[in-house]
């Protein structure tokens, strides 16, 4: 039950993105679409799972004043092994040319490195916590993070192009109930897809994320 | 050439209502109340006591300090109580009561009206009378004309200059007096030379007083550095710093003071009392009170004993219409709101104004749209919409460096704002507070 | 209050040293807005000592004080630490590589200009020291 | 006394002015342009503003009654002007969500996120046209051919390559990537300075009458509810700018640009031998200026109270700012008209110029 | 269980463990992707290659040269398709700077004889919904059997015979430009080949 | 003139903040005095050009040894070296002028664009004097999104924004909004 | 192939250890010692922000706390006893215990009691208009109703009453910080005791005038009188200035100066309804009740 909780805080309570502000970077640079949202957040979250445990294993054994660089060398390193994998396996074009995963996050893997969750847990959480609960945290704070990206993503790729995870919703549900029409969708806003709609769409979710936990408060 | 100053002022409507008035006289009241705060400065300290029989011009009260004045009992009759009656405001102040009996003045006083032109003083002997006769500014400021008149070691006056503007909406005691008694008025101001050690005069009217620019054009020209400048109509013009900038176009440096460029100005009011100190021996006890107002049915200029209540000034000015909806006592600009009719004259007292209640109410506020039209109408450059949120919001260190201190209150941005805001409300309340923390520092 | 057109930070008197007080404060990074400082490592803080002279003020240890200076001397610090060598950096790269060393030479030798410069710094350190000077307020 | 005194702080007595006159005003100023465009454009041009007008007041009052629950201020009449701007800076014949959603993003996000009238740092208007923008650039660079009343209302998208044209900035700007010489363009599209003083040419509604505009300056100018500095300093700036630019780019001179950079001297013969070209016509001030909205920007949006600089100074920065940045669009830039983001760009730096240029104070030492 | 306590040697030894092992673990991962990344970034070539070319059956991606472009400094790549050692077209990577985003890399496959077989988009920089139109049949339709020999590579606007996507002329003019120019530069390379078999 | 162009482009074009999105948290984070945020962009300027050389020489080294995968995890490190090695030397060499910087500016922790703009000339492939001016103007956007910014929030200090948007959410619709002016450059060079 | 895990070892190994030992140094030299307690303290703290303990904010009172010795003129009046004992378990000290304390309001000159006598019409803050004008009612020591204790409080713990145009303290939820005693230009905010069940006794008028002029201005005023002075058994009461006040420490809510006062402007709060021998009027609970219980009472 306890550990359900450190899992679920990661969501609402503590979610990185609307209650922390963190990792903005990535936030506002791969959401774009859901999908990129969502593996943007994964990567992350393997990233977080994997350090949160190795550190939590090493604490012990790691000095207090090299702990900082120890602790960036084996972020960087699993950021390292998350880009090499990612090059490998997710950098295959669309059916039509599109750009790969990897190719649309581009940059930001190797950011990952330098994002303020990662190396905050390590120092705040696994460092001090049992390999399991840091498991645990690294789970729920990146999936957190990753719900974040995906539910931006979703908004912006909704309003932007009238689709989610690539499926275009008026024209699918045209077709769902009637296979026969042609319908010719229109575009979305395209603003939201746009650098201008990140930061408008993010920061209306923040507002929004905070009148409910103030409602939810009360 | 009419001149003028250069940064902001706007132009209400003149509504000189009682321009043509001469200065009527009137029966002196039953009873009057005199404030012991009614200058700047610290309040003067009661002398006589409850019983104590007062003849007109007694002193009553004495000076607490250089910034501080005497005050004279404007009546002669018996001291009923030294107590507590309300400002403008309300707030209770001290005061001294006093029922009339008869009119019986000191015998030093010369109350003949024939035209004294010889000084016999010295400097030092009128700057000692000056303030020994309680004489404080009459343009509104009313501060102690001694201290104004001595300068200070280090600085020079190089000009006098006569506040003969009266910007103010509505009020026409300085130009009646002007009209009235120009000849005085060029006597006082040969005093205030050699107060001062100057040798230059320049009396500043406005162009909506012709008749008073030719009187006092006329009874100056045979005074030796003395000149009339006619000025183009402009609120805040008689502002000193406004007035001297129009005059001079020298600008008194920012917390300074018009002596730091040469200059001193007096009220044509101050300079009047002045002559009759130290030409006829009279202390500062009376002075000439515009009663006016768009319904009020007789707009005069009255001679008025200070301590008056303004009930019985405004009785004899037709009496109170039915719609008033607020007493300002002063001009509209400046004025103070009184709360009610039974606040007496005081020496700073220039005109008692009866707006009806349709023009009573301000507007609604409504918020600031930056039309910047309050910065273009300050005479001072300052940024009043900055000042009033900085002053809603208490940030007092930025309204300093915004340099709130340098505000003269005209109250223009309030005047022009489409809004509706209480600009000068709030920067009022930011200059008290910059004020003291300015002391603070000290 | 600090006085205006300068720019103050807290800290606390750690030694009192005839006339100079040793003034511990805390400068936090950019991030320091952020609401999980703490949980972060960016936003870090870290603790300067700070040598102010007392004036005429009575100041005594332990006490909570307002260090401050004038605004344009956070400028000419923000010029002497950053821009200079800046300047430095960038213009002698342009110089190597238009005199047609190769990337890694001319980058090399840029950076091994930074040396000297803060030689320089080094040396005229009194004259710096004289010029940043900082003021002591008590706590408002 | 039965009737209670009134006290109050001075001044006691206020010059009249309030919101609504100002924006009444700015109102009336508008109507000489609206009338133009409802000429040309016919019912569409009314639709379309009553459209956007309606949807800016319904939303505002929307906002602050149920929003943020603060005093309900649609009766300033600030959200009329700003429908109006908006409506203006849109083509006629746009469906009726892309206007709706226009509205209320230039009240939503553009002004009352802020809190309302006065807070909003940027111009909401413009906040909502660059909005649509960059969100419909098809349907918002589609401008229907003038045909008085027979204009039709709404364009059906399958329509909008046939039945649309193009605005005169528009036309230089593809005429000269496809490298003909601007008398050319002008001559074959057959525009005349009249044309462009009348309003007899493509564009958005409010744009394209400079006579109107100029109509509604003077109005603005006489009721005095705005000064001179940011309208004659922006025209100015453009005039000069394009002028210089013009001098440089006239027949037989013209500055050679390719996509990696100019190349120097910047003056020289035109040579297809050794660059890759594209040549450089510049279109003359006069052009310029009576074209793309500028008017309708420099007057209008540039002088909104809210969002402009507070001191003549700062506004005659702000306006040369604007000319600027709006010719290094125009003549640069991706975007045949630069007015909108100007004025925008230089809305984000009025705060900063509001800092640092302050009043000349009296008795400054 | 105590913190190691932070004397220098601890520290050291440390920091070198860790970064020892991380090192080893990364050259380790490195070795084990490496191919897999090498295959992927083939594998995109080649996918693209064999779309716009037909069918082979050697390998393009290695059988490669490049040509200097028009513009002085660019360089533009040729992929040999064969089948048998038959040229069976080209896949020529070209470009255009003058897209709305700035660079548009497209990969357009030739026949032999200049005819152009199909097209795909490489890189670019447009903006979604609009230049990315591009992509779309309605617009990339129009290239595939079209001889720039003969047929005018201009939108209409320009008197050519491109239809552009509406609204984004410049992106279509960009694309007609790359393709214009990966025609000229085999064009070019036909006849110097040509000239050197003379 | 290529480089003035690639200047006007990172400044204007593709903004380091305002398009590219790097560095947000600093910008975000940092506080509404215009003051500081120059000095925060100057500093920036020096640290972002200091890693590019370093990174730049680095990266030669890495790419002569074949571990080109390898950069992540050593430029981490070298920046974050870097920039406490600036401090560490600031502080030894004049304490003074240190401390002054100390009262005058937060600390610098821009890791994430310092970082990002190191590998994107990577992978832009640059030769070094292009890869510093990139450097440089990507520092100057930096300043250029921050100290409008920073005006625009000591404006916004003294207007009266709704509670729901107070703080962070108004700052990234600020963010999108000049984003959005910022677009109208598009294509400029 | 295997040279490049060795270059790489060699490499990463190389930068690593550098700036690892860069780092250590910074670590070294430059890292806060941050006392954890003071992250324990202030998370003890309600983190209200609200300056009540006369620091800027929570973190800079639990700075305060661990950094002197003893508790001297620290206290969180917000959190109170509870977190003060808290904060000494945290810090290994004794606690020290404050009375807790409410704020309340000493006026009562509502509508009905103190008619206006003017209108004032300038900015709606008590601090403007007190600056000026005394109160648009004859008393010029009355509350203004503008509200500036209500902006003052963090907590929402005041808000007007429109039917008295009167503040009302809501005593759940004020923490006493004190901010509203601070910000109300007319003094007329106290904090006081709270006392069992919120219950209080107070004299609700700061009107120094004498007793004839203060009761023209308002009906509630306290005249002075001096016979609530006289029934107090335990010597709660003292007089000056024209007023009566009742010392909040020392009353022990006896209520037998309630029925005493002439203008009912000692008020109990919180109490249940007297037995009133006649017949009894609806129960008299809740903040406004005295205006009522007073009618009921002379009825
Ligand atoms: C504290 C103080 C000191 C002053 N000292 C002098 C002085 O030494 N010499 C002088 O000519 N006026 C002096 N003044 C008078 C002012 O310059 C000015 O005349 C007075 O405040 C009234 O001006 P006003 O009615 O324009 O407000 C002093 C005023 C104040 C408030
Ligand atoms: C806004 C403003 C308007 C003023 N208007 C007048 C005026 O019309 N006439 C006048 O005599 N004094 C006016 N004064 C007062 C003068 O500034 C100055 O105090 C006075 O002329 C000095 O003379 P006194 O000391 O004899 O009063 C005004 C002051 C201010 C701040
Ligand atoms: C946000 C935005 C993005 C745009 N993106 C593109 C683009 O990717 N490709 C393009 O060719 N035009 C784009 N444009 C459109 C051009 O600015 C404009 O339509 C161009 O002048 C060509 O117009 P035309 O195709 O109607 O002749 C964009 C416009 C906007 C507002
Ligand atoms: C001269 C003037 C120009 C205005 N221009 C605009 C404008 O361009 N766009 C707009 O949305 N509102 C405009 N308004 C209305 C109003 O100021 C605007 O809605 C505020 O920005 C909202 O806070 C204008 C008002 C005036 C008086
Ligand atoms: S009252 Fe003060 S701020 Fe307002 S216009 Fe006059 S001098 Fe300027
Ligand atoms: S005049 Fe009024 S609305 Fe205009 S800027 Fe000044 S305060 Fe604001
Ligand atoms: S009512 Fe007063 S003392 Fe109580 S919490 Fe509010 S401000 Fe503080
Ligand atoms: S109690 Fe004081 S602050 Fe509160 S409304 Fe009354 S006068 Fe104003
Ligand atoms: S600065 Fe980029 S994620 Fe924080």
């Amino acid at each position: 039950m306890n550990q359900w909780n450190n899992f679920l805080k990661g969501f609402i309570k503590e979610n990185p993105v609307f209650v922390f502000v963190l990792g903005m970077c990535p936030t506002l640079g791969t959401t774009g679409s859901a999908i990129n949202g969502l593996g943007m957040g994964l990567a992350t979250t393997f990233v977080l799972v994997l350090s949160n445990v190795f550190i939590s294993l090493l604490a012990k054994y790691i000095p207090d004043k090299v702990r900082i660089p120890s602790y960036i060398v084996i972020i960087a390193s699993f950021v390292t092994i998350v880009d090499l994998l990612m090059k490998a396996y997710t950098n295959t074009p669309g059916p039509n040319g599109e750009p790969s995963l990897y190719d649309n996050l581009g940059l930001f893997i190797p950011l990952i490195v330098v994002n303020c969750i990662v190396l905050g847990r390590a120092e705040a959480f696994a460092s001090k916590n049992s390999v399991t609960s840091s498991l645990v945290d690294g789970l729920g704070i990146g999936l957190g993070f990753a719900f974040a990206l995906t539910l931006l993503g979703a908004i912006r790729e909704i309003l932007g192009s009238m689709s989610v995870f690539g499926w275009k919703i008026a024209e699918g549900f045209a077709q769902l109930f009637n296979p026969a029409t042609e319908y010719k969708q229109g575009d979305g806003m395209i603003a939201f897809v746009l650098a201008p709609g990140a930061f408008l769409a993010l920061g209306y979710l923040i507002a929004f994320m905070n009148i409910i936990k103030k409602r939810y408060a009360k | 050439m009419l001149k003028t100053f250069k940064t902001g002022g706007v132009h209400p409507p003149e509504n000189k209502l009682s321009s043509k008035a001469g200065i009527a006289s009137l029966p002196l009241p039953k009873t009057v109340v005199i404030p012991l705060s009614q200058h700047l400065g610290v309040p003067s300290k009661a002398i006589v006591c409850k019983g104590d029989i007062v003849k007109t011009g007694q002193l009553i009260a004495q000076s607490e300090g250089f910034v501080s004045a005497n005050i004279h009992s404007p009546v002669s009759g018996v001291v009923t109580k030294i107590d507590k009656t309300p400002d403008t405001g309300g707030y209770k102040k001290d005061a001294i009561f006093i029922d009339v009996q008869g009119d019986e003045w000191i015998e030093t006083i010369d109350r003949s009206t024939e035209l004294n032109k010889t000084i016999n003083l010295t400097q030092g002997e009128i700057v000692k009378k000056i303030a020994e006769f309680g004489i404080v500014g009459l343009g509104g400021a009313t501060f102690p004309a001694h201290v104004k008149a001595s300068v200070p070691k280090g600085k020079t006056a190089e000009y006098l200059i006569i506040n003969g503007v009266e910007c103010e909406p509505y009020l026409t005691s300085d130009h009646a007096l002007m009209l009235e008694k120009a000849e005085e008025i060029c006597v006082g101001i040969e005093i205030m030379k050699k107060a001062i050690g100057v040798s230059k005069a320049i009396i500043g009217i406005e162009n909506n007083k012709p008749d008073a620019i030719d009187t006092m054009k006329r009874a100056s020209t045979g005074y030796q550095g003395t000149s009339v400048q006619a000025l183009k109509v402009k609120y805040p013009q008689g502002g000193e710093k406004q007035l001297i900038k129009a005059i001079l176009n020298r600008e008194v440096p920012s917390g300074g003071l018009p002596i730091d460029i040469g200059a001193v100005v007096f009220n044509v009011g101050s300079i009047f009392a002045v002559y009759e100190a130290i030409q006829k021996n009279k202390p500062l006890f009376e002075r000439v009170v515009t009663v006016t107002g768009k319904e009020i049915a007789k707009p005069s200029n009255f001679k008025v004993r200070i301590g008056t209540p303004i009930s019985y000034l405004i009785d004899l000015a037709g009496g109170m219409p039915e719609n008033t909806g607020k007493i300002i006592y002063g001009g509209p600009m400046m004025g103070k709101a009184a709360i009610n009719t039974e606040i007496p004259v005081v020496k700073g007292c220039s005109g008692i104004l009866l707006v009806s209640s349709g023009e009573s109410c301000r507007k609604a506020i409504e918020p600031c749209m930056r039309c910047s039209k309050c910065v273009s109408a300050c005479p001072m450059g300052l940024e009043p919409y900055l000042l009033a949120v900085l002053g809603e919001k208490s940030m007092f260190d930025r309204l300093e460096a915004e340099k709130v201190m340098d505000c003269i209150e005209c109250g223009s941005c309030s005047y022009t704002c489409p809004s509706g805001r209480p600009l000068l409300d709030y920067i009022r309340y930011g200059k008290t507070n910059v004020g003291k923390i300015i002391r603070a520092r000290k | 209050m600090v006085p205006i057109d300068c720019i103050g930070q807290k800290g606390i008197i750690e030694q009192i040293v005839d006339g100079t007080a040793r003034v511990n404060v805390t400068n936090y990074s950019a991030c320091s807005a952020c609401k999980s400082k703490e949980s972060c490592l960016m936003g870090e803080s870290k603790s300067d000592i700070i040598e102010a002279s007392i004036g005429d003020g009575q100041f005594s240890v332990g006490e909570t004080v307002e260090v401050f200076m004038h605004k344009s001397m956070g400028n000419k610090a923000v010029v002497l630490a950053y821009i200079l060598p800046f300047l430095v950096l960038f213009l002698s790269l342009v110089v190597f590589t238009s005199a047609g060393f190769s990337d890694l030479y001319s980058g090399i030798l840029s950076l091994s200009l930074l040396v000297p410069y803060y030689i320089i710094l080094y040396l005229s350190r009194k004259k710096l020291e004289k010029k940043f000077s900082f003021s002591l307020k008590k706590e408002s | 006394m039965d009737k209670l005194i009134t006290v109050s702080p001075s001044p006691h007595v206020h010059s009249g002015q309030s919101v609504s006159k100002l924006m009444y005003w700015v109102i009336i100023a508008m109507l000489p342009a609206f009338a133009v465009s409802v000429y040309f454009f016919g019912i569409g041009a009314i639709y379309l503003t009553l459209l956007s007008v309606a949807s800016c007041v319904f939303f505002e009052y929307i906002i602050q009654k149920y929003l943020l629950k603060t005093p309900v201020r649609t009766s300033d009449g600030s959200a009329i002007v700003t429908g109006m701007l908006l409506a203006f800076n849109l083509p006629s014949g746009l469906p009726p969500f892309i206007v709706i959603v226009g509205a209320l993003v230039a009240i939503g996000i553009g002004k009352m996120t802020f809190g309302g009238l006065g807070n909003n740092p940027f111009n909401p208007a413009l906040v909502g046209r660059v909005f649509l923008l960059l969100s419909f650039p098809t349907r918002m660079t589609k401008y229907p051919v003038a045909e008085g009343f027979g204009t039709p209302m709404i364009i059906p998208s399958e329509a909008l390559d046939a039945s649309t044209g193009a605005t005169p900035l528009g036309i230089i700007k593809e005429g000269i990537k496809s490298g003909d010489g601007i008398g050319q363009i002008l001559q074959s599209e057959g525009l005349s300075y009249t044309d462009l003083f009348t309003g007899n040419i493509g564009g958005s509604l409010g744009e394209i009458a400079a006579s109107a505009l100029l109509i509604g300056f003077a109005i603005l100018l006489i009721k005095k509810v705005i000064t001179w500095h940011i309208p004659v300093s922006v025209m100015g700036t453009v005039l000069i700018f394009t002028g210089i630019l013009w001098l440089f780019g006239f027949e037989g001179h013209q500055i050679v640009l390719d996509r990696t950079g100019i190349s120097l001297p910047l003056l020289q013969y035109t040579d297809k031998n050794t660059l890759e070209l594209v040549p450089f016509h510049m279109a003359d001030p006069l052009f310029h200026l009576l074209t793309g909205g500028l008017i309708l920007g420099a007057v209008f949006m540039a002088t909104d109270y809210v969002t402009s600089p507070m001191t003549s100074k700062g506004q005659l920065i702000f306006g040369v700012g604007i000319g600027i940045i709006t010719v290094l669009i125009r003549v640069f830039g991706a975007y045949p008209e630069g007015v909108s983001f100007a004025i925008l760009i230089m809305n984000g730096f009025t705060p900063l110029i509001n800092r640092y240029v302050k009043p000349r104070r009296f008795g400054k030492i | 269980m105590a913190k190691k306590e932070s004397t220098f040697n601890n520290m050291l030894i440390t920091l070198l463990v860790v970064t020892l092992t991380a090192s080893g673990s990364l050259g380790f991962v490195y070795q084990l992707t490496k191919d897999a990344i090498a295959q992927a970034e083939a594998n995109k070539k080649n996918l693209a290659i064999k779309r716009v070319v037909p069918e082979f059956n050697n390998k393009p991606s290695e059988e490669f040269f490049k040509l200097p472009s028009e513009t002085p400094g660019d360089t533009i790549c040729f992929y040999v398709a064969k089948l048998d050692s038959d040229t069976v077209g080209y896949a020529v990577e070209t470009y255009s700077k003058n897209a709305f985003g700035g660079l548009l890399k497209l990969l357009v496959g030739f026949l032999p004889d200049g005819t152009i077989n199909n097209i795909a988009v490489l890189e670019h920089k447009e903006t979604p919904g609009l230049g990315t139109k591009m992509t779309e049949e309605k617009f990339s339709s129009q290239f595939p059997g079209k001889n720039p020999a003969k047929f005018i590579l201009k939108v209409r606007k320009d008197d050519g015979e491109v239809d552009a996507i509406t609204a984004s002329t410049i992106t279509s003019r960009a694309y007609c430009d790359a393709v214009q120019r990966g025609y000229n530069s085999l064009k070019q390379h036909q006849n110097t080949e040509k000239g050197g078999e003379q | 003139m290529e480089l003035i162009l690639l200047i006007i482009g990172t400044v204007f074009v593709n903004n380091i903040v305002l398009s590219q999105f790097l560095g947000i948290c600093p910008f975000i984070g940092v506080s509404g005095r215009v003051n500081t945020s120059v000095g925060m962009s100057a500093a920036v300027a020096f640290v972002m050009v200091l890693a590019t050389i370093v990174t730049y020489i680095i990266q030669l080294l890495l790419d002569k040894l074949g571990i080109a995968f390898m950069q992540t995890v050593t430029y981490i490190l070298v920046i974050a070296a870097l920039v406490q090695m600036v401090e560490i030397i600031l502080k030894k060499v004049s304490p003074a002028l240190y401390s002054a910087l100390g009262i005058f500016l937060p600390l610098i922790t821009t890791n994430c664009a310092i970082l990002g703009v190191a590998i994107l000339v990577y992978q832009k492939e640059f030769t070094l004097l292009p890869a510093v001016v990139y450097a440089f103007s990507n520092a100057l956007g930096f300043g250029l999104a921050l100290i409008t910014f920073s005006g625009i929030r000591e404006q916004l200090e003294l207007a009266n924004i709704p509670n729901g948007v107070k703080g962070v959410p108004i700052a990234f619709i600020v963010a999108g909004i000049l984003a959005m002016a910022f677009m109208g450059f598009a294509n400029i060079v | 192939m295997s040279m490049i895990i060795v270059y790489t070892i060699a490499t990463l190994s190389g930068i690593g250890v550098v700036s690892a030992i860069v780092l250590y140094f910074v670590a070294q030299k430059f890292k806060v010692y941050e006392d954890p307690r003071i992250d324990e303290v202030e998370n003890s703290l309600p983190a209200a922000n609200c300056g009540g303990c006369g620091y800027a904010g929570c973190r800079n009172f639990a700075e305060a706390c661990v950094k002197s010795e003893t508790f001297d003129g620290l206290y969180c009046p917000v959190g109170g006893n509870d977190v003060m004992s808290k904060a000494a378990t945290i810090l290994g000290r004794n606690a020290v215990e404050k009375e807790p304390q409410v704020a309340v309001l000493l006026c009562n000159g509502h509508c009905d009691a103190s008619p206006k006598t003017n209108i004032y019409n300038g900015a709606t803050t008590c601090a403007i208009e007190s600056a000026l004008y005394g109160g648009d009612t004859g008393c010029t020591f009355g509350c203004l109703g503008h509200g500036d204790c209500v902006t003052a409080c963090t907590f929402n713990a005041i808000h007007i009453d429109t039917d008295t145009g009167l503040p009302v303290v809501i005593d759940d939820k004020c923490t006493a910080c004190g901010a509203c005693v601070k910000a109300c230009p007319k003094g007329i905010l106290e904090l006081r005791k709270r006392a069992k069940a919120n219950r209080k006794i107070y004299v609700a008028c700061k009107n120094e005038e004498k007793g004839a002029i203060a009761k023209k201005s308002c009906a509630v005023a306290c005249i002075g009188c001096g016979k609530c002075f006289k029934v107090c058994p335990y010597e709660a009461i003292t007089m000056g200035n024209n007023l009566a006040y009742i010392d909040a420490d020392k009353c022990r809510l006896c209520r037998k100066c309630v029925s005493e006062c002439p203008t009912q402007s000692i008020i109990e709060v919180g109490f249940p309804p007297r037995k009133i021998k006649e017949e009894a009027p609806g129960a008299v609970t809740g903040e406004n009740a005295p205006a009522d219980s007073s009618n009921s009472v002379s009825n």
